[in-house]
C-alpha cells in the first residue's frame, strides 16, 4: 500500500484490482448471508 | 457448392439442411483463409476502422438478444410469474448458445484467439472489455448450469439433475447481477472516445442505455423466437407449453411496451444532457430519430396496441420490429456513428466474408438448437418430473 | 487475549504508516497526478519544421521497419494526407494554410500521453506509462482486441492486419531503447533545423513559452499537448491555428482513465448491491405466494367443516325417525297377540 | 379498424414531435453558417432594430447597390428611399431619426415590400416580400468593402477645386452657439472629433463622411460638373480605389508645422520643473521627411495636431490615456510610436532574414540609444530658443551619415568551408562573401536601414549574434555544439543553429534557390 502513484492510470488499475476481489468476496458472501438469513423458515414450515 | 452440401448432408435433403450445408461450409473455407492468411485476407477492417461487424453485429447484438435468458428466469424464479415457467428453458438454451456464439465469433475477431484466457492472468482492471471478458466468461457457465437440467434430464441423471436444479435460484440471481454488468458495459466501451462517436449517441447514459435496450431485447427475443418455435417446433411441444405461450406473449409484449417507453424517455434526457437539439436537424440527426421514433416509440406504441386488443399478431410483428431496433442501435453506436467525422473514403464497409462468416455463426447457431430442441425435454415437461419446481 | 489486542494496535499502526507514507495511493476523493516528475519528451515546433522527411527515414532505420516503396527523399508523398501505419510510426504531412505563402508541415507520431487512453483500455495491460515518459507495448500478451486503436483520440496505433499468426499493434515507443541508454530518438536525432527538442517535459514548456513570449508574431498562444487530454509528453507549438493542421482542438482536457471512472465505479456497487434487491424482491414474491396459499387452504378448511356440520344433523334426524318406526311396529305387534289370545278363550 | 384508428394518431405524433425538433434548429446553437465564396463591397447589415433590444428575426442583407441600379434603370435617384430636407440628404431609410421600434419596423416593411410587391406585379425581377426572403438564418454574402481612407492626394485634389476654401469642410463645434464654425488654422482630420460610434450630437465618423461627402457629390452632378462617387462601389470597392488619380509628390500641406524638430521631454513654458525639462538627451525630428512617408497626419498625430509631449508627459497625464513620453516613442507592436513604426519596416523581404531572429523588441544596446538621442546634456543646461533649437537640431541631422558600412572587401573571408555532415554529403562551400555583400546592397538605398547600419560590423551582427561586433566575430561553431544541452536548453546546437539561419533567412527573404538538402550539400562522389 505505501507505493505512490505518479499517475492516475497506475492509481485506478491498483484501486479497481482491489474492488474486483472485493466485489467476487461479496458475491459469495451473500448467498452465503441469505442462507443463514432464510436458514429456519424451512423448518417453521415443518413443523405443522 | 450445391453438391458439396448434398455430400455434405448425406442421408437427408431437406431444404434446411442444403442451405445450412452450404452455409457451413463456405464459412469453414473463411475460416481456414482468415487463420492462415491474417485479418486482413478477409475483412475491410484498417486501422481507423478497427472494429468491423464481427464486433457490432457478433459481439455487441448478439449479447444483447441473448439477454432472453436472464429476462426470463428473473422473471420466472425471482418475481415469481410462475406461469411464464414454460418460456424458461428456451430462453436460457437461446441465451447460452447466443454467448457462446459470441465467444466463437470473437475468436475470429480477436488477433490472437489463443491468447483470449490472457485479461485473467494480466488484469488490465481500468478496461471495461476487461469486465465484459470476465462477466461472459462467468455468465456463459452459469448459463450452461442453468440451462444443465434439460440435458440431464435427456440423460436420466435423476440425482445429478436435483443438485443442478437446488442451484437454480442462485444462478438466477448470479446470471442477472451478471447480465446487468456486461450488458450496461459493452456501453461503456464507447465512453472512452467521445472523440469519434457521433455526440447524438455518445452519452454518459450510454451504459444505462445499453442495459435498458438488452432488456427490450430480451422481451422480444422470447416473442420471436418463441413464435418461431412454434412455427418449426410445434411437434415437441406438450400442451402446458402451447397454452402458457400466449400469455407469455401477451405479458412480455406489455413489459416491452412499458420498458421501451422509460427507454425512449431516457434517450430524451440524454439530448438534452448534451444538450445536442441543434444535432437533430443535421443528416445524422435525421437518422438519430428514425431510431428513436422509427424503433423505440413505435414498437412501445404497437406492443401497447396489441397487448390491449390481445392482437398476438401485431404483437409478434413488433417483436421482430424492435428486435431490428436494437440491432440498428447496436450498429450505430459501434460503427454507423462512429468515426462519423472520417471521410467517406476512409468509412468502413464489411467484406461478403466478414458477413458471410456471421451468418455462419448464426446458422450454427440454429442448427445446435435444432439438435437440442429435437431431443431434449425443452418445450415439453419430461413425463419423470411433472410439477418438479 | 492481550497479545491478540496489542497486535491489533499494531496493524492500526501499520495502517496509520500506511496512509502517512502512501500519499496518493490513500488520499481519497479529489487526486490529483502530475505524472511521472523528470519525464522525457519532445517539443515540435512546427513552424520550424520544412518537411525533408528525414525523421520518417531515421524512424524507419532505428526500429528496423519494412523498406517503404517510396524513398525517404521522394517529396510527392507528401501529397496526399497520410497517418501512422504498422509499417510508419511517425510521417509527416503537408498543409496549404489558407493566407500562408509557405506550407505548413507537421509531423505526427505517439504522443505519449501523460494518461494514455490505450493503456486505460487495454485488458492485459500490454501498454505501459514509462518512468521516461515513452508510453511502450508488450507484444507478448497483446490478445489483438484493438480496443487501444478504438480509444486513442489521436489515432496513432496501427494494426499488422495482414500477419496470421501473432499481428502486433505498432506505434511509435519514443524510442524508449534508446532512450534508456542515454540516446536521442531517432526523429530527433536526424531533425535537421532543430525543429524537434528532445527534453524533460518541464522544460520543453519552458522553452516553448520562451519562444512564444519572443516571437509573438510567430507562433499562436498555445502549447498543443499542454493539456490535451490531460497533457501529452509530445508538445507542439505552432505559427497556425492547430486545427488548420489536422489537430483536433476538441479533445478536451479530461485524462482518458477518468472519461470510463464514473461508470466503472458503478460496477462493484452493482454487484454489491443487485443481490439484496433481488434476492428482496424473490422473498417478497415468495411471501405473497405463501400468503395465498394459505388463504386457499383457509377458505377450504371453513366450508368442509360446515358440510360436516350440515350431515351430522341429517344422521341424527334420520335415526330419529327410524327408531320412531320401529317402536310403532313393535307395539303393533303385541296388540296383534294380544287380540289373537283373547279369541282362544271364548 | 380500432388499430387503424391508433397509428393514425401515432403518424400524427411522429409528425408533431419532428416538426418540433427541427424547429429546436434555429434555438440550437452552434450552427455553422458557410461563409460564401460570394463578397461584394456594397453589402449592409440592416440590424437597426438592435436599439430597441434583441432582435426577433436575423438581420437583413441589404444590398445597396443592387438596388441604386434598379432605381437609376427606373430614373429614380437617392431620394427614392432617403428623405431630404433642404437639399441635405438623410442616410436612415425613408426617415430622418429612430423614433420608435414598432413605427422603424413598420417603416422598413412598408417600405420594402411594397416597392417589391408592385415590381412583382409589374413582372419584374423583384426583391423578395415573405419574411424570410429579407430574415435570412446564414449569410449569403461576405463583405468586401475596404474603408475608405482620404489621403494627402485626394487632399490636395479636394483643396484644389475647392480653391482652398478649407471652410468648405473643416469645422469646430461652438457649444454656447450651438452650432458649426470655422477656426482657421485649427483643421485637424475628421476623425480627431467624428468618432466611430455617434455620440449626442457629434456623429460617427460613417455618418459624417457619408453625408458631407455623398451630398456634396450629389449636387455637384447635379450641377454637371465633375464629382467623386455617390454609390458604395465608388469608394469602398477595392479596384475602384485603385483608379482613384493619384499625384505624387504631394505638395506639402501647411499647418505651419517645423521641418525640423528637437523633441524634447517637456515644451517649455507649459509650467512644468526644469529639471523635467533635461531629463533625456534630445532628439533631432525630421518632420518634413516624415510628412512623405506616411499618408496622413494621423499616423504620428493619432488624436490632434498637437507635439507629443503634450500628452505624453514624462510620467503620462490622462489626455495622454497615461501613455507616458518613453512608451509613446517606443513602444513596439504599434505603428504609432518611432520605434514601433521602425521596428515594422524590419518585416521588410530586405531587412527580415537578419531581423525577423531578433525577435521585437524595445531594449537595444544603450549606444544604440544614442543614433537619435544626439543632443547631449552639456548643450541643453540653457533652456534654448526655438532658432537655435532648430539649428542645433538641424546641424545634428546633417551630421548623420545615411550610409550602410561594412568592412573592406578583402576582410571579409570569400568563402567559408563547412565539414559538419561531411560523413552523409560533400562538405559546403558557403559564399560568405557574396551573400554580405547581396544583403549590403539590398538596403543601400534604405535610409532608415542606412542610418542604423551605418557601422561596418552591424552586418555581420546578422549571423555573428549575440557577440561582440569585430572585424574577426566568433565562429558558429564557437558557441553551437551538441543539441539539448540541459543547462543551456534555449540555444540550438550546431546542425540546428546552421539549418534555422541558412533555411530562416532564406524564406524570410523569399530566396527560393538552394531548394532541397543537395542544393547546399553535393552528394559524396563515390555515392554517385
Amino acid at each position: 500500500m505505501e507505493t505512490i502513484f505518479y499517475t492516475y492510470q497506475d492509481f485506478y488499475t491498483h484501486t479497481k484490482g482491489v474492488s474486483y476481489l472485493l466485489m467476487i468476496a461479496a458475491l459469495i458472501g451473500i448467498a452465503l448471508f441469505w442462507n443463514f438469513l432464510t436458514g429456519k423458515d424451512d423448518e417453521k414450515k415443518k413443523k405443522p | 457448392m450445391s453438391d458439396k452440401a448434398a455430400n455434405d448432408a448425406k442421408t437427408w435433403f431437406t431444404p434446411f439442411n442444403v442451405i445450412s450445408g452450404t452455409i457451413i461450409i463456405i464459412g469453414i473455407v473463411i475460416t481456414i483463409l482468415r487463420f492462415t492468411r491474417g485479418l486482413g485476407a478477409v475483412t475491410n477492417l484498417s486501422d481507423n476502422n478497427p472494429w468491423g461487424i464481427w464486433i457490432g453485429f457478433d459481439l455487441l447484438v448478439g449479447v444483447a438478444l441473448a439477454a432472453g435468458g436472464y429476462v426470463t428466469s428473473a422473471a420466472v424464479y425471482i418475481f415469481g410469474m410462475k406461469k411464464y415457467h414454460s418460456a424458461v428453458r428456451p430462453a436460457v438454451l437461446t441465451g447460452f448458445l447466443g454467448y457462446a456464439l459470441v465467444v466463437v465469433a470473437l475468436n475470429y475477431d480477436v488477433g490472437i484467439p489463443w491468447r483470449l484466457p490472457y485479461p485473467f492472468i494480466y488484469q488490465g482492471t481500468t478496461s471495461f472489455l476487461f469486465e465484459v471478458a470476465a462477466c461472459v466468461a462467468l455468465y456463459l457457465t452459469v448459463l450452461f448450469l442453468e440451462f444443465m437440467p434439460a440435458p440431464l434430464e435427456w440423460l436420466g441423471l435423476k440425482k445429478v439433475r436435483e443438485l443442478a436444479v437446488k442451484l437454480t435460484m442462485v444462478l438466477t440471481v448470479l446470471g442477472v447481477i451478471i447480465s446487468t454488468l456486461h450488458q450496461s458495459s459493452l456501453g461503456a466501451i464507447f465512453l472512452i472516445a467521445p472523440s469519434k462517436l457521433h455526440p447524438l449517441w455518445y452519452s454518459p447514459y450510454l451504459p444505462t442505455f445499453f442495459f435498458i435496450s438488452s432488456i427490450i431485447a430480451g422481451l422480444s427475443m422470447v416473442i420471436f423466437e418463441s413464435t418461431l418455435s412454434h412455427h418449426y417446433f410445434a411437434d415437441k411441444m406438450d400442451e402446458v407449453h402451447i397454452k402458457e405461450n400466449e400469455g407469455v406473449t401477451l405479458g412480455f409484449g406489455k413489459a416491452a411496451s412499458l420498458v421501451l417507453a422509460g427507454y425512449f424517455m431516457i434517450k430524451i434526457i440524454g439530448i438534452a444532457g448534451g444538450n445536442n437539439w441543434n444535432l437533430l436537424g443535421t443528416s445524422y440527426g435525421l437518422w438519430f430519430l428514425v431510431e428513436l421514433l422509427g424503433f423505440v416509440a413505435l414498437p412501445s406504441f404497437l406492443y401497447a396496441v396489441g397487448v390491449r386488443n390481445k392482437d398476438l399478431t401485431l404483437i409478434k410483428w413488433t417483436a421482430v420490429w424492435t428486435v431490428l431496433g436494437v440491432v440498428i442501435n447496436r450498429l450505430n453506436v459501434s460503427l454507423i456513428a462512429f468515426n462519423w467525422q472520417l471521410p467517406s473514403s476512409q468509412r468502413y464497409f464489411p467484406s461478403w466474408m466478414e458477413i458471410a462468416i456471421s451468418v455462419f455463426v448464426v446458422t450454427v447457431g440454429i442448427v445446435v438448437f435444432r439438435f437440442i430442441v429435437t431431443r431434449m425435454p425443452v418445450f415439453y415437461e419430461h413425463p419423470d418430473y411433472k410439477d418438479k419446481h | 487475549m492481550s497479545i491478540s489486542r496489542r497486535k491489533f494496535l499494531g496493524w492500526i499502526g501499520a495502517a496509520g504508516i500506511g496512509s502517512t507514507v502512501g500519499k496518493s495511493a490513500l488520499a481519497s476523493g479529489n487526486k490529483h497526478f502530475e505524472g511521472y516528475p523528470g519525464s522525457f519528451g519532445v517539443l515540435h515546433d512546427i513552424s520550424r519544421c520544412v518537411g525533408c522527411r528525414s525523421c520518417e527515414a531515421a524512424c524507419n532505420k532505428v526500429n528496423d521497419l519494412p523498406v517503404p516503396d517510396k524513398a525517404f527523399t521522394d517529396i510527392s508523398v507528401l501529397d496526399e494526407k497520410r497517418r501512422t501505419t504498422s509499417k510508419a510510426y511517425t510521417v509527416v504531412n503537408r498543409y496549404d494554410v489558407a493566407g500562408k505563402k509557405e506550407p505548413v508541415f507537421r509531423k505526427n507520431q505517439c504522443n505519449h500521453c501523460l494518461e494514455p487512453a490505450c493503456a486505460s483500455v487495454c485488458f492485459v495491460r500490454a501498454f505501459k506509462k514509462t518512468p521516461t515518459g515513452a508510453v511502450t507495448y508488450d507484444p507478448n500478451v497483446c490478445v489483438g482486441c484493438r480496443y487501444c486503436m478504438i480509444a486513442c483520440p489521436f489515432e496513432i496505433p496501427a494494426y499488422e492486419y495482414n500477419k496470421a499468426l501473432e499481428p502486433r499493434v505498432m506505434k511509435c515507443t519514443m524510442c524508449y531503447p534508446r532512450i534508456s541508454k542515454g540516446q536521442l530518438p531517432g526523429c530527433v536525432e536526424a531533425c535537421p533545423v532543430e525543429a524537434l527538442t528532445f527534453g524533460k517535459r518541464e522544460d520543453l514548456l519552458m522553452i516553448a513559452r520562451e519562444r512564444i513570449r519572443k516571437y509573438p508574431d510567430r507562433y499562436i498562444n498555445h502549447i498543443y499537448g499542454e493539456t490535451e487530454m490531460g497533457g501529452t509528453n509530445w508538445l507542439y507549438i505552432s505559427g497556425v491555428a492547430f486545427s488548420d493542421i489536422g489537430m483536433r482542438e476538441d479533445l478536451g482536457v479530461t485524462p482518458a482513465p477518468e472519461l470510463t471512472s464514473g461508470a466503472l465505479a458503478a460496477v462493484p456497487v452493482v454487484a454489491g448491491l443487485w443481490p439484496v434487491l433481488l434476492m428482496g424482491i424473490y422473498a417478497i414474491s415468495k411471501r405473497k405466494e405463501s400468503i395465498s396459499q394459505q388463504e386457499i387452504e383457509d377458505a377450504v378448511r371453513a366450508v368442509s367443516d360446515k358440510a360436516d356440520s350440515e350431515l351430522a344433523q341429517a344422521l341424527a334426524k334420520a335415526r330419529k325417525e327410524q327408531e320412531a318406526a320401529v317402536r310403532k311396529e313393535v307395539r303393533k305387534a303385541l296388540e296383534e297377540a294380544a287380540r289373537s289370545r283373547d279369541k282362544e278363550d271364548i | 379498424m380500432n388499430k387503424g384508428k391508433y397509428l393514425l394518431g401515432f403518424v400524427c405524433i411522429l409528425a408533431v414531435s419532428i416538426v418540433f425538433i427541427y424547429s429546436t434548429r434555429i434555438l440550437g446553437s452552434g450552427q455553422i453558417s458557410d461563409v460564401s465564396s460570394r463578397s461584394r463591397s456594397d453589402v449592409i447589415q440592416i440590424d437597426k432594430m438592435t436599439a430597441f433590444g434583441r432582435l426577433e428575426k436575423p438581420p437583413v442583407e441589404f444590398l445597396h447597390n443592387a438596388h441604386t441600379e434598379a432605381l437609376a434603370k427606373k430614373k429614380m435617384d437617392c431620394t427614392a428611399c432617403h428623405l431630404t430636407d433642404n437639399d441635405r440628404i438623410f442616410l436612415k431609410f425613408k426617415r430622418i431619426k429612430d423614433t420608435d421600434r414598432i413605427e422603424v419596423m413598420n417603416i422598413y416593411h412598408k417600405g420594402c415590400i411594397s416597392c417589391h410587391g408592385e415590381m412583382k406585379a409589374a413582372g419584374e425581377k423583384a426583391g423578395p416580400v415573405e419574411c424570410d426572403g429579407c430574415h435570412k438564418e446564414k449569410t449569403l454574402y461576405s463583405s468586401s468593402g475596404q474603408p475608405m481612407g482620404f489621403d494627402k492626394s485626394l487632399h490636395f485634389r479636394h483643396s484644389e477645386v475647392q480653391d482652398k476654401k478649407c471652410e468648405r469642410c473643416h469645422h469646430e463645434y461652438d457649444e454656447k452657439a450651438k452650432k458649426l464654425f470655422y477656426a482657421k488654422g485649427k483643421e485637424g482630420t475628421c476623425r480627431y472629433c467624428h468618432q466611430t460610434e455617434t455620440k449626442d450630437n457629434l456623429i460617427s465618423m460613417r455618418l459624417a463622411s457619408h453625408i458631407a461627402c455623398i451630398d456634396c457629390h450629389r449636387k455637384n452632378l447635379s450641377k454637371k460638373i465633375a464629382a467623386g462617387p455617390v454609390n458604395c462601389l465608388g469608394c469602398h470597392d477595392r479596384e475602384a480605389q485603385q483608379k482613384i488619380k493619384k499625384i505624387s509628390p504631394v505638395p506639402r500641406m501647411d499647418m505651419k508645422q517645423p521641418d525640423i524638430a528637437l523633441l524634447k521631454t517637456a515644451k517649455k513654458g507649459s509650467g512644468v520643473d526644469t529639471m523635467s525639462l533635461n531629463r533625456m538627451n534630445f532628439v533631432p525630428f525630421d518632420h518634413k521627411a516624415h510628412e512623405s512617408y506616411n499618408d496622413s497626419c494621423r499616423i504620428c498625430h493619432h488624436e490632434s495636431l498637437k507635439p507629443c509631449n503634450e500628452c505624453h508627459t514624462l510620467a503620462g497625464i490622462k489626455e495622454g490615456k497615461e501613455v507616458n513620453l518613453e512608451k509613446a516613442m517606443h513602444q513596439v507592436n504599434t505603428g504609432r510610436s518611432c520605434q514601433g513604426c521602425h521596428v515594422l519596416k524590419q518585416d521588410d523581404e530586405n531587412c527580415a532574414g537578419c531581423h525577423a531572429f531578433m525577435g521585437k523588441t524595445s531594449r537595444t544596446e544603450d549606444e544604440l540609444c544614442l543614433q537619435c538621442h544626439m543632443v547631449p546634456v552639456s548643450e541643453k543646461k540653457k533652456l534654448l530658443k526655438p532658432d537655435d533649437e532648430k539649428m542645433l537640431a538641424t546641424a545634428k541631422l546633417l551630421s548623420r551619415t545615411p550610409v550602410t558600412g561594412t568592412y573592406n572587401e578583402n576582410d571579409i573571408p570569400e568563402k567559408v568551408i563547412i565539414k559538419n555532415l561531411s560523413n552523409k554529403y560533400e562538405a559546403v562551400d558557403f559564399p560568405h562573401r557574396k551573400i554580405i555583400n547581396t544583403l549590403v546592397s539590398n538596403i543601400k538605398d534604405n535610409k532608415l536601414a542606412g542610418y542604423f547600419h551605418s557601422q561596418e560590423g552591424t552586418i555581420c551582427q546578422g549571423c555573428h549574434h549575440n557577440s561582440p561586433v569585430s572585424k574577426k566575430p566568433p565562429q558558429c561553431g564557437n558557441c553551437h555544439g551538441k543539441a539539448f544541452d540541459e543547462k543551456n536548453p534555449l540555444k540550438p546546437g550546431i546542425m540546428g543553429a546552421y539549418h534555422l539561419q541558412c533555411i530562416g533567412c532564406h524564406k524570410e527573404m523569399d530566396i527560393k534557390k538552394p531548394a532541397g538538402c543537395t542544393d547546399c550539400h553535393k552528394k559524396i562522389k563515390d555515392k554517385m
